[in-house]
């Protein structure tokens, strides 16, 4: 029941990452959404068997729940950008979208694993977060709203890997989760030589290399 | 003595062909109320040029004093290919129709070399023309032959007017017709008589077989004239042998003979009043219209050829 | 032998080459590395060939992953000697920090490293991080200039990658999942798969493997997830371009193949070769118009790469042995043919100091070194031979006729026909012509130009041999992969 | 020493030596030519003893054994294209010895190509296996085009190179598909296997391998319409290379067409003869109508190609048609003929493409309004090319004569079949054939007569001096070769028809001639009759008396070149007649100070449309552009645009998933 409370929250906070508009809403949107999951796969990890999982959520909530958000922010700081001003696509039309593709990833999901009730709405959580980050990516101009869009698809998997009910084996965890520090790392530089070669982290401005 | 006959026959072909073209000039004349030079007055130019000096443009090459022995030796050679008299011809073994087109089309050749040989605008003008009458001339004439090939199923002249002879007047269907009617618009143009070209004018805009030969004196002239005397024989024999050889000796006796001889005596009489008569009351046609003409002469041959051949029509 | 001795030689390269300072000392580090990695990666695929798969914790050699651990050094070496006249050449235009050259060099190994984890991983999280691994090595690299142009490429490059690879590794999820449902355990190890896989749930695969596809297919350039691509291999540094098109899409496809192995017992060959076909026809068909009206050569190139990308995936979707024989002959042919384009190019574009098509001309006399092994490289990426892509395009199209697929393979022929009309179109103007505008005063040093003919030497030899010439030992190592993909064998 | 392995080490060893020597021209140019010389002696010595006295060479090497590996044999039917390629090869390696001095700025790279060009194209038809022959088919066009843009600097060479070299990768690749599908159908890539299988296959495969065949080896022979390459490509090769080109490459065409359809297919259904046949008379019409319109003298000899190929094809197909009606021995005869006139073919234009290139070397010219008067300065270059123009004019006794005698005697036996489509095809063609004949000999006097009679119309041919001894040698071997075919056609005939037999399996009885031909007899008579007019002539006229003087000149002073009929005016009539099918656009520009009477200077321009490039090409290249124009508007820059890609590209591929479970 609290799991699926946690999940629910989490798809929540997904839409409302792609509702808002602040930089700083966003960001803290995303840091709720990594906490429910963290929270979730703590609770996942003290029912028995599963004892493994418990690491893995601890540093969850670590990494992604503070350490990542306060990256942001110090990104933000730094690059003095605080709104999404004009979408790639428009905040009704992608809202729209985003309800559409949420349906659309149940749909694929469901039918695949009917005798794991738990697996299946796992799975289909995951597609569904996954395809909204990437359409959070897909809709937004500003550089750092996309990386919040590849968090949130990056949240999808561990949706995903939790889903598999055993978590995935533990040098693999750990290497994702390492990867996604350096990833975050890479992105953040990237960010900031963005900023100091185009004055404005606006990717429409990201264009010049055509055809 | 059948063999001595079949050389015998081109010789007298050659020997005879301005007399023939005397008779054409005579009787255009006749057409024409004038009183006109005698029929031998051809052997008498002939006699005439040879004995003249020549003169030869200093832009031209050897080419052009191999032209008159080119056109001359070919064109007997051609006489060799059809018979006269005898149904049979000397060289009936190493050609045959084909390669008499072939032959003909070789002092053409050379004929339209020499005319831009020597430099002059008219040789190119008249190269030019003629060219291009023979080009559309020639296709006709291969179908003509076609026509009498398919219908005797060799191309060989001799054995195509042997069998022809011998298969009775059925043998002039309407195939044969047209390409009699063809073949005798293919003579026009091959030998540059009216409407085509008018073989007595030099009149610069109108000419094309005469412009090409025009830097030609002498006895080159004379050997060029000879030639083409012979190539209009041969084309009057051609029309006979393919179409209405009735009459023709089959064998080698002096009976036969002598009558095959006496029978393309009338049946060329006939033909050259015919070219008389076309002569006298057609005028030269413009050159563009040259091709509309042998058109014509092509689609007949061509009809000619479908009915004979393909519809099976006739013998 | 221990598998991650692999790992060694670049790793401690690139350590050397962060503490070392001095610029020739850095290179002379690098190229004796790569010399080193090459050398290593050389007695491990022998060992390999000669006795079976090498095993280590997490880690495993088999003749597939060893084929590929020698292309990447290989092409690394190759690369690595023409980075010094591409060094030499930036510092003297004056664009080069005083970092550069340990950045340069030390990423420059470290994405050898990281591409050299890619075939030796047995598990399949493993190998999923080594791919996001090189994203991120060669992200500065890619933007290595820092002209907006480079740093829009890197953007895009890390940002599409990232996301296209997340999308795999949701996909390599799923699999785990189908494999704890078949029972045997929780393990990703792809040996572990290959056994279980005839028992996996094929819906969950399906799925599974269509993620994996569109993830790894973002990464190996097929289309249209190929985006990113033409940007990274045009901004790049000539070596790095040669590294990216040959060896590091070459790895991603690697990673298809393994995939691909483990899909077929379970799917079976028509809903494999439905998906490989799709891909593989439509980058043939999203890269041709591109090559047609190109400007810019390098990603001409680029270009060039998604469509033999989408051939070898086209190979794949045919799936019978010899298909997967010319697939994997196709892809050191293509690793080979396109470093050297790129290698090329990147002399091309300093002797001409433009990477303008049209501004290009008479390459063949104003750069002779660089315009012969353009031209004989492009002449070779066209599939002509004798070089050995006309090999490996000749053994994939037969196969796709006589495996039926003759509509599939027809236009796949077309395709390749009017990408040679392109290229050639380009080539021709580049390599031939008058030089028509006044050149950088600058030329390469002709006492160093043993540095540039050893390296496209080493890349166009092998090239021409293959197009006559298959030895025995490759022609059986061909055949053993083929068995590995197709699941006749353990490697 | 294997032989063949022999000649492929001999060519290989020339053109490696030619880029060892490329810093001494001279000596590069005449070790690669000499070499290739030699290769092609030894390679007709071995091809002609195998067509002679059946012997069988074969040489095999491993490479690439997922495909069977290289794979040589001569059999007598490849051996009759080996010798006819090395034949020419050898005399035209001759002529570069002398005239390849023109290139000495790239004998390097011209004697490469030139060797791997000859070592390809000789190998493409002893090849035993499908690798083997697409491997030489390649090398051979991938080094034709380097010869194509040998001259680089040109932008017309360039444009040249680029279009054949795509055509002929466009044909390429049907000859593959064609391969394939043999393939798929017997599981072998040796040549050996598909004639065995070919009952076996159906009708729509067959039809299928048929078509591809055409189209790919129709490419290369330069069938009309796919011809396009040609006239450009031919010209822009140095000469010895576009004799080469024209005289023995366009022929390994026919060779692969004859190969699939008569030896693995075994003949089909009649209209495959009729198409061909069809084409053949198209491409001889057009090939003519288009080269009588050249001035460019190598472009109207590449023109005149792809007629003579049309011719060919017309002996091919009239063989194919009566193949499928049963008429076997008729079917020798035709195909006889079209073997003949391929050889004829490579030997009167392998000739006048020698002629041509002496001539422009001599002038540096390709144009004819610019020559004239060569035959005084280049006395031995005019006699051959002249005896080339007769020989591909078809005059007797000459070669030319011998194989178009042999192709209308085939056509007109086709009148006597009982079906009436075929009766007509044939008649059509025969027609067809007779128009060329007539426009051919126009085109040649007008290419002869413009170029090397009357005055000089340009300083260069003023200056022009005889060709090189070499060159020399090289146009008399082949118009020796002229007359020596065309007087002993019937030894020729009597070695082309166990080919034609063998090719057309099941034919026992030899084909019985409805007519026969001397050409020897006719020279002979044609010779006594000279000689008889010139006794007669000597005789009664006496001791010829010749003046020389000035042509008049319409009673201007001076006779010069300007006031000559020009090239542009002797194809005036023909342009005129065929203004439907060139369409001709003409502009005159005129001058004049006072009244239009009296112009100051007058300019006047024409050009012929060429209406297969614009009407057939033309479009499909501009829709392709236009296509590839708009595609890539996708690659736009945005990485949001990009990612709606991905996204896109998911979101489908999980409907599709969607869709298909249900």
């Amino acid at each position: 029941m609290t799991m699926t409370f946690l999940l629910a929250l989490s798809l929540v906070s997904a839409f409302g990452i792609l509702a808002f508009r602040s930089l700083h809403l966003v960001v803290r949107a995303y840091a709720a959404q990594s906490i429910f999951l963290g929270l979730a796969a703590l609770l996942l990890g003290m029912s028995p068997g599963h004892g493994h999982v418990l690491g893995v959520a601890v540093s969850a909530i670590l990494i992604k729940g503070f350490v990542i958000p306060w990256y942001l922010f110090q990104v933000m700081e730094e690059v003095r950008i605080q709104r999404e001003a004009e979408p790639f696509i428009s905040y009704p039309l992608s809202m729209i979208g985003a309800v559409g593709l949420a349906l659309l990833s149940y749909a694929v999901v469901e039918p695949i694993a009917v005798h794991d009730p738990f697996a299946a709405r796992g799975f289909a959580l995951a597609l569904t977060l996954m395809q909204l980050g990437l359409w959070l990516m897909v809709g937004r101009q500003k550089a750092l709203m996309q990386v919040v869009g590849l968090l949130v698809v990056e949240n999808g998997l561990f949706v995903a890997a939790l889903a598999t009910s055993f978590g995935m084996p533990m040098v693999v965890e750990l290497g994702l989760a390492f990867d996604l520090l350096v990833a975050v790392v890479v992105v953040g530089l990237l960010i900031f030589r963005i900023q100091s070669t185009f004055s404005s982290i606006n990717t429409e401005r990201l264009s010049r290399l055509r055809g | 003595m059948k063999g001595a006959i079949l050389w015998a026959q081109p010789l007298l072909l050659i020997l005879a062909a301005p007399l023939i073209t005397g008779c054409v000039k005579k009787l255009k004349a006749v057409l024409q109320n004038r009183q006109g030079a005698g029929v031998f007055q051809p052997y008498r130019d002939l006699l005439k040029n040879l004995q003249k000096e020549e003169v030869v443009s200093e832009t031209a090459s050897w080419i052009f004093r191999l032209i008159p022995y080119v056109a001359f030796s070919a064109t007997a050679a051609a006489c060799c290919l059809i018979p006269v008299v005898l149904a049979g011809s000397a060289l009936d073994f190493a050609g045959d129709l084909i390669a008499l087109v072939y032959l003909l089309a070789l002092p053409r050749f050379f004929m339209a070399l020499g005319g831009l040989d020597a430099g002059s605008a008219f040789g190119g003008m008249g190269s030019s023309r003629e060219m291009m009458i023979a080009s559309t001339a020639e296709p006709a004439f291969l179908m003509v032959l076609f026509t009498a090939a398919v219908q005797t199923g060799t191309t060989r002249a001799g054995p195509i007017a042997a069998v022809l002879a011998q298969s009775g007047w059925g043998a002039f269907g309407p195939g044969a017709a047209l390409a009699f009617a063809a073949l005798f618009l293919v003579a026009l143009a091959e030998c540059g008589r009216l409407p085509v070209d008018n073989p007595a004018t030099h009149l610069e805009l109108t000419m094309v077989h005469e412009a090409m030969i025009l830097e030609h004196s002498g006895r080159s002239l004379a050997l060029l004239e000879w030639a083409s005397q012979i190539k209009l024989a041969l084309f009057l024999t051609l029309l006979a042998d393919l179409f209405v050889p009735w009459g023709m000796a089959m064998s080698a006796d002096l009976a036969s003979l002598g009558l095959g001889l006496l029978v393309l005596a009338l049946k060329l009489l006939v033909l050259i009043l015919a070219l008389a008569l076309v002569e006298t009351s057609t005028a030269k046609l413009r050159l563009f219209r040259v091709p509309d003409f042998l058109g014509a002469a092509f689609v007949l041959a061509l009809l000619g050829l479908l009915s004979q051949g393909v519809l099976k029509l006739g013998l | 032998m221990p598998v991650w001795l692999l790992l060694i030689a670049p790793v401690a390269t690139a350590a050397l080459c962060w503490i070392v300072e001095s610029p020739s000392l850095i290179t002379l580090i690098s190229v004796l590395g790569s010399v080193l990695c090459f050398a290593v990666c050389g007695w491990q695929s022998w060992s390999v060939l000669a006795g079976g798969p090498l095993v280590g914790s997490g880690l495993r050699l088999d003749a597939l992953g060893a084929y590929l651990a020698l292309i990447i050094s290989a092409i690394a070496l190759a690369a690595s000697l023409a980075s010094g006249e591409f060094m030499r050449h930036e510092a003297e235009s004056e664009k080069l920090g005083p970092d550069s050259w340990k950045v340069y060099y030390g990423l420059f190994h470290l994405f050898v490293a990281t591409m050299l984890l890619v075939p030796i991983a047995d598990n399949l999280g493993i190998l999923w991080v080594a791919v996001e691994a090189t994203t991120l090595s060669s992200a500065f690299l890619v933007g290595f200039h820092r002209h907006h142009h480079a740093v829009e490429a890197a953007w895009k490059y890390v940002i599409l990658c990232s996301v296209g690879l997340a999308f795999a590794l949701f996909g390599t999820i799923l699999l785990y999942y189908a494999g704890l449902q078949a029972g045997g355990g929780a393990s990703l190890s792809w040996t572990h798969f290959m056994e279980i896989s005839a028992r996996m749930d094929p819906k969950i695969v399906k799925l599974g493997l269509l993620f994996v596809v569109l993830g790894y297919g973002t990464k190996a350039g097929l289309a249209p997830m190929h985006t990113w691509l033409p940007d990274a291999h045009s901004q790049a540094p000539s070596p790095v371009s040669a590294m990216l098109s040959g060896v590091l899409l070459t790895s991603a496809f690697y990673a298809l193949v393994r995939f691909y192995a483990i899909a077929m017992p379970c799917l079976g060959p028509a809903f494999l070769s439905r998906v490989f076909l799709f891909f593989g026809l439509g980058s043939l068909a999203i890269a041709a118009p591109f090559i047609l009206v190109a400007r810019d050569y390098k990603r001409l190139l680029a270009y060039s790469s998604v469509e033999h990308m989408g051939f070898m995936a086209l190979g794949l979707g045919i799936g019978t042995p010899l298909a997967v024989y010319g697939t994997l002959l196709h892809l050191l042919c293509h690793a080979l043919a396109k470093s050297l384009a790129f290698l090329s190019a990147g002399r091309i574009l300093h002797a001409f100091g433009t990477r303008k098509i049209t501004k290009v001309a008479g390459a063949l006399s104003v750069a002779p070194e660089a315009g012969f092994f353009f031209l004989a490289a492009v002449l070779g990426l066209c599939g002509l031979p004798p070089f050995g892509i006309f090999l490996s395009e000749l053994i994939v199209l037969s196969q796709g006729f006589a495996s039926g697929r003759i509509l599939a393979s027809v236009a796949a022929g077309a395709l390749l026909v009017t990408v040679f009309a392109g290229l050639l179109y380009h080539a021709i103007g580049m390599s031939f012509g008058q030089v028509r505008r006044t050149l950088p005063a600058r030329r390469p040093d002709p006492r160093r130009l043993w540095e540039w003919m050893i390296p496209a030497a080493l890349l166009l030899v092998p090239l021409v041999l293959l197009g006559c010439w298959i030895p025995a030992a490759l022609d059986a190592w061909l055949s053993l992969m083929a068995r590995i993909v197709l699941g006749g064998s353990r490697g | 020493m294997n032989l063949l392995a022999l000649c492929a080490a001999l060519f290989l060893g020339g053109s490696l030596l030619s880029l060892v020597l490329c810093e001494r021209p001279a000596w590069a140019r005449q070790a690669s030519c000499i070499l290739a010389a030699l290769a092609s002696f030894v390679l007709l010595l071995e091809s002609s003893s195998c067509l002679l006295a059946g012997t069988a060479y074969a040489w095999a090497w491993t490479g690439p054994t997922a495909l069977g590996g290289f794979s040589w044999s001569l059999t007598p039917f490849s051996a009759l294209f080996t010798a006819l390629i090395s034949g020419l090869g050898l005399v035209a390696s001759i002529y570069a010895l002398g005239y390849a001095e023109e290139y000495d700025s790239q004998a390097g790279s011209l004697g490469f190509f030139y060797n791997l060009f000859l070592l390809g194209m000789s190998l493409v038809p002893a090849a035993r296996n499908v690798f083997t022959f697409l491997f030489c088919w390649e090398v051979m066009t991938l080094a034709s085009f380097f010869l194509v843009i040998l001259d680089h600097e040109k932008a017309e060479a360039r444009k040249a190179g680029y279009l054949y070299f795509v055509m002929s990768q466009a044909g390429t690749a049907c000859i593959f598909a064609a391969f394939f599908l043999l393939y798929k159908s017997t599981g072998s890539w040796d040549f050996a296997a598909f004639p065995a299988a070919a009952p076996g296959l159906s009708p729509l495969v067959k039809t299928a391998v048929f078509l591809f065949s055409l189209i790919g080896f129709g490419t290369k022979a330069g069938i009309v319409p796919l011809h396009i390459w040609l006239p450009h490509a031919h010209p822009a090769a140095p000469s010895h290379v576009s004799s080469l080109m024209s005289g023995a490459m366009i022929k390994t065409g026919i060779y692969g067409l004859l190969l699939v359809v008569c030896s693995f297919l075994g003949g089909g259904p009649w209209w495959w003869g009729a198409l061909v046949l069809a084409l053949g008379a198209l491409s001889s019409v057009l090939g003519v109508l288009y080269a009588l319109m050249e001035n460019d003298s190598k472009r109207l000899l590449a023109f005149s190609s792809v007629e003579n190929i049309g011719i060919i094809l017309l002996g091919v197909g009239a063989a194919m048609i009566f193949q499928s009606l049963g008429q076997g021995s008729l079917a020798v005869l035709a195909l006889t003929a079209g073997l003949f006139h391929a050889i004829n073919h490579a030997v009167f234009k392998g000739l006048l493409f020698f002629g041509a290139g002496s001539v422009i070397k001599s002038t540096h010219t390709r144009n004819m309004e610019e020559m004239g008067g060569l035959i005084k300065r280049m006395p031995v270059t005019a006699l051959c090319c002249l005896i080339g123009a007769m020989s591909i004019s078809a005059l007797p006794p000459l070669n030319g004569f011998a194989s178009e005698w042999l192709t209308y005697q085939a056509l007109l036996s086709g009148f006597g079949l009982s079906a009436a489509g075929p009766r007509v095809l044939c008649l059509l063609a025969s027609a067809a054939l007779a128009l060329t004949g007539g426009l051919a000999a126009a085109c040649f006097v007008k290419a002869f007569g413009i170029s090397f009679l009357a005055l000089p119309r340009s300083r260069h041919a003023e200056d022009a001096r005889e060709a090189s001894f070499f060159e020399q040698l090289g146009m008399a071997i082949l118009a020796a070769a002229c007359l020596i075919l065309g007087l002993g056609s019937a030894a020729v005939v009597s070695i082309l028809q166990p080919i034609a037999q063998a090719l057309l399996a099941g034919v026992v009885s030899m084909p019985a001639a409805p007519a026969s031909l001397v050409p020897g007899a006719l020279l002979a008579v044609m010779t006594a009759a000279a000689l008889a007019a010139w006794v007669a002539v000597r005789l009664i006229g006496g001791k010829p008396r010749v003046r020389t003087a000035p042509t008049w000149g319409c009673g201007l002073p001076g006779l010069s070149a300007r006031m000559e009929y020009t090239a542009t005016a002797f194809s005036k009539p023909f342009r005129m007649l065929f203004a439907f099918l060139y369409q001709p656009t003409r502009e005159v520009r005129q001058d004049c100070t006072l009244s239009p009477y009296f112009p100051r200077n007058i300019r006047y321009s024409s050009e012929i449309t060429f209406l297969i490039r614009d009407r057939l090409y033309q479009p499909v290249i501009r829709a392709l552009l236009g296509i590839s124009y708009f595609v890539r508007r996708l690659q736009a820059g945005s990485v949001n645009l990009y990612l709606a890609y991905l996204s896109a590209t998911l979101t489908a591929l999980l409907l599709l998933s969607v869709w298909r479970s249900r």
